[in-house]
């Protein structure tokens, strides 16, 4: 199937990526967002959520619940956030953090 | 009027029974819970609300006549951590952090028990200084400092003060009390063109509101099995005791009959939005069921159902 | 009143105007739409205001004067499915699933519309009994389970019937429901306290409830050409039978023109809140788009529009 | 009054109280902010307050009365963007795409500039024409429409103009504006009945509403930078220049000084509502933080504390 | 574990897709759903979120700040989205797109 | 790109586990919950979201219209809840799930 508007286009040029997820209580927002961007990281998208893991308690009620962090970074990236994450929450912060490849188009921007 | 009348007219007022359906929402595994969104949006309304009020009143009052209770406020929010702190050590045997944690919590204040407190007294037609809720924006952060500082003074270094302060001063709900009242300290009488809106609903916004923290309440009643006594027999013991005092003191600050009532409330009462946030970040290695489950599930409705017409029999006893 | 202009004043009533504007909204496909969590806050809102409005009645009336409309609603209740279910088979020739959830729609009641008759009779100053809204709560339920029943007779087993009844019993909007008048019952004059948020902004917040509707309904319209004739035959018969069996029954039920009028347009409405949750979780394999479109984007706009005037017109013939 | 003390009275009005502790939430990095949906939701109920408010005036008004007013409105939604783009062209040196994105912002009207206006207005006693709201909406779209026409007169092929035209015309602002006003004309005094909702707590929901515009609007100040002053000089001389035309222009269409400041101040005001989601549809080569800085950042501040006392002092030196 | 109403189930089949992700600014909500139907997708989810990249700026607060839109297809239609997004919107809104692969079960309903 | 306030972190130890992802009708929501508690899971994220596919309809409006659930869990858990949806849900009800490879940070804490 094809618009109406459009001839075919040309196929588009990708890039592969990391995108690193990181699922944690909604009071660290601010801060995981500072650290990934400290990390390397040019962008991310943040998502309201809630959840259940080991640890059941959120800071507030009013705060919301818990919040989806994603970014598209290069490997090496990846890593230094999953270090920090790992150095400075996960001992006692309500944090699940995981990678996969991602094929972005023009991912060069990212990097 | 009799207190046990009190007690009946407390316990049949909207806002009480509003919280008991939660409650029982709750318990009943129904589905019944405000929206997220709507619960943040009655809480900015019920703290601009009280703020403006309080604001209103503030301008009017002259400085002599609130300079006392303000200083007594300050007092009492320095000092209530630190006794909290010491009882939750010795007594409960909880551990630095985690004492200092829920020290936090019962040195600062609720601001929904102070607007129950202030709606059971307009209901039982007993009269208080306008200007306590603008008291209650002054409660509510040096308590959480101090207790921080408790935690931390062995390892100062490892907290960032500064950071942590912001959290508190410029969290949402103590910027909207103080935006509040400044808001109605500034505006005087032309504050009336929104009492339609910040006045006249407020107690059946309240009432809403209360059947969502009575099903927040309600959901944390699970984790007081695995609590453990002594965290209940405090959050039932901390109360009464800084009610009595904050009766005592706000008797001695030269405050009426009702506005004694009210401040007693304000001590007795134990935050659960300020300080929980605030907590969280700076003593991160605390446990927070500790913490949430003692103001909000025990101590709250503890307050909401009986504590508010005990703190009204205590200042009565005390301007007798 | 001429029952011409009684239509004509429901036509251009804030409630039926807004309705309409939701619904030109979603035909010329703008992007007005409530948010999600406005119009759940909304609904809750609607729901809590009439329970507690019929519970504050309730608490006023003697036992002698409800029992017969509360015999009446129950019997209703528990009949209308029933004949609402032979008709689908017999006439309409659905299936047997299809034929019980449609019923369970129309047995049980629209609180919508329910109140948009209550503004429509304040509007044209005919009293009408103020425990009505209490009633409503007790029509809501009884409908769905016997039609959930009709068609789960031949397999019961499969049915978890303690899960299904949870559901309808506790579900948010029976809950509130009820819960509403045992705050209103309960409070009595106390309730005085919360009008200014429930009671006077009531019918702007279901303006706005209206235009939201009013989209939602229209964008069922597409689904009435794939439904066929017979659904829209039923789904606009079964409000005038059921509301002429309405007005007949409150009248003998000894309620006033107003309160019959109140009655024989709960029995017409068709639930479109508490139903569909309830007989998508217990009766899974009836096709949603039937009961959906026939209860919201038929019988409800019909109802609203032309209905109410007429079950009005039915219960001042019964009367005179 | 004093045009001094006149403007001593809007900087303390609730409403700009609470637009600057929404500024400052911002600027102290408070987590302060009003939930996404309930921002969402302030708005629908703003535009169809505003609408029903004019709506029912409109009813009332005799055509003769309106048909001056209304000719000018529309006269000026048509010309003002020319002029606006002429002088982003001529003086501020922007591309044709971008002075004509910005130019759809200041010949279309700000809603909540307006409504500031009117409460302006109300508190310091001056009657202005009711029907004022329902020209908000014929003034919102034109120049929309005539802005994106500039751009595009080189290459008109490339733009979808029904799409363009549906966007605005459709838009959830313009259809809740128009659709509040057929309301309130067609329900007449029927729409008494909503006022408790829709008129008495209007200007407390403003405030709320404002706390979040300065948030908003201070977010963008630091865009103030990098955007240049060519652009701060026009969205500060821009509302002077159009404020004065608007006052001469409603003088002239025989409207009071009232009407005339509030006249004033909707040319004044700059869109960023209706417009940017418009602009950033048609126009996606301009870029957003020129027009939305400059509507958001600066005209609307600098309206709402500043423009609208001098718009109405230039209306009474023309009625003097 | 396994359920006390039921017996093991028998494994499912699946099918290896496409998953596409958009996140966009909201107000292109609409064209993109219409844009991925328009290339063959059959079905699709959106979230609202927020989020920071290169652009910074959103056409509207009051429209909300960006969605993210997910739809499972087949390799072809995956590549035909990717190539329609670059030519109508890559050049001046503020887009990110990426793909994924997935085992969808009965997958075979999405192609 | 590093913190100023951190050296250089350990290299993390990940584990490579499967998130199963779940979009159905927000009545199911504690349905669902329960069901992938009672096939293993440790913990879950829901979010709400809107979408269409095959069905267009929705239980209730009031109730909100999809949730997506993702869980982290091993392979096995993984193909249980696929098993146990295919069986309870995939004939009445709107619902699709997929399944994909993620490498989450202290992994072994969700199996
Ligand atoms: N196994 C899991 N699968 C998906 N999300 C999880 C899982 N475990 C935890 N989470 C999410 O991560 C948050 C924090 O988890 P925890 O630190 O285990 O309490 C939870 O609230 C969930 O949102
Ligand atoms: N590196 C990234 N990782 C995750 N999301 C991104 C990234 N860059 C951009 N985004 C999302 O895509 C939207 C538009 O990005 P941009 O076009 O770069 O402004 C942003 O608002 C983010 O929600
Ligand atoms: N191809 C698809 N891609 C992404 N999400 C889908 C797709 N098909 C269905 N969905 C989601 O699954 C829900 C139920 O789908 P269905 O059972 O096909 O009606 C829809 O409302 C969408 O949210
Ligand atoms: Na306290
Ligand atoms: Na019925
Ligand atoms: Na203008």
């Amino acid at each position: 199937m094809r618009s109406p508007a459009g001839s075919t286009p040309d196929p588009v040029q990708t890039v592969v990526l990391k995108r690193v997820t990181i699922v944690a209580e909604a009071v660290l927002e601010q801060r995981l967002i500072a650290l990934i961007r400290d990390c390397g990281a040019k962008g991310w998208t943040l998502l309201d959520c809630r959840g259940e893991g080991s640890r059941g308690v959120r800071a507030s009620e009013w705060e919301g619940a818990n919040v989806k962090l994603e970014t598209l970074v290069a490997s090496a990236v990846a890593d230094t956030i999953l270090a920090r994450l790992v150095r400075d929450y996960f001992e006692h912060f309500a944090v699940v953090a995981y990678v996969q490849d991602v094929r972005v188009v023009r991912g060069d921007k990212y990097i | 009027m009799e207190t046990f009348e009190l007690a009946r007219l407390n316990l049949t007022s909207p806002m009480v029974l509003g919280f008991a359906l939660g409650i029982v929402a709750a318990l009943v595994k129904s589905d019944l819970k405000l929206p997220e969104a709507l619960h943040a949006g009655l809480s900015v309304y019920l703290l601009l609300a009280i703020g403006i009020k309080g604001g209103v009143e503030l301008g009017k009052a002259p400085l002599a006549e609130i300079s006392a209770p303000l200083l007594v406020t300050l007092g009492i929010g320095l000092a209530s951590p630190i006794w909290c702190y010491a009882a939750l050590r010795g007594l409960g045997r909880f551990s630095a952090v985690d004492a200092a944690a829920i020290a936090a919590h019962y040195g600062s204040v609720s601001v929904v028990t102070f607007t129950a407190c202030g709606t059971f007294l307009d209901a039982v037609g007993v009269a208080y200084e306008g200007f306590m809720s603008a008291l209650v924006a002054f409660l509510e952060v040096p308590a959480i400092v101090v207790a921080i500082f408790l935690a931390r003074r062995s390892t100062p270094s490892t907290t960032r003060w500064n950071e942590t302060l912001r959290e508190v001063v410029f969290g949402k709900s103590n910027l909207l009390l103080l935006g509040g009242v400044a808001i109605g300290a500034l505006a005087g009488p032309a504050a009336e063109q929104v009492k339609p809106f910040f006045v006249d609903p407020f107690r059946g916004a309240l009432t809403l509101f209360l059947i969502d923290m009575g099903v927040i309440a309600a959901r944390r009643l699970g984790d007081l099995r695995t609590s453990g006594v002594r965290l209940v027999a405090f959050a039932l013991g901390a109360p009464l005791v800084n009610g009595a005092i904050g009766a005592w003191a706000g008797e001695l600050a030269g405050l009426s009959v009702g506005g004694t009532t009210v401040f007693a409330t304000m001590v007795a009462s134990a935050s659960y939005i300020a300080a929980p946030v605030a907590v969280r970040i700076a003593l991160p290695e605390a446990n927070p069921a500790l913490y949430l489950t003692s103001s909000l599930a025990v101590t709250f409705p503890f307050n909401l159902i009986v504590g508010i017409p005990i703190y009204h029999a205590i200042a009565r006893w005390l301007h007798a």
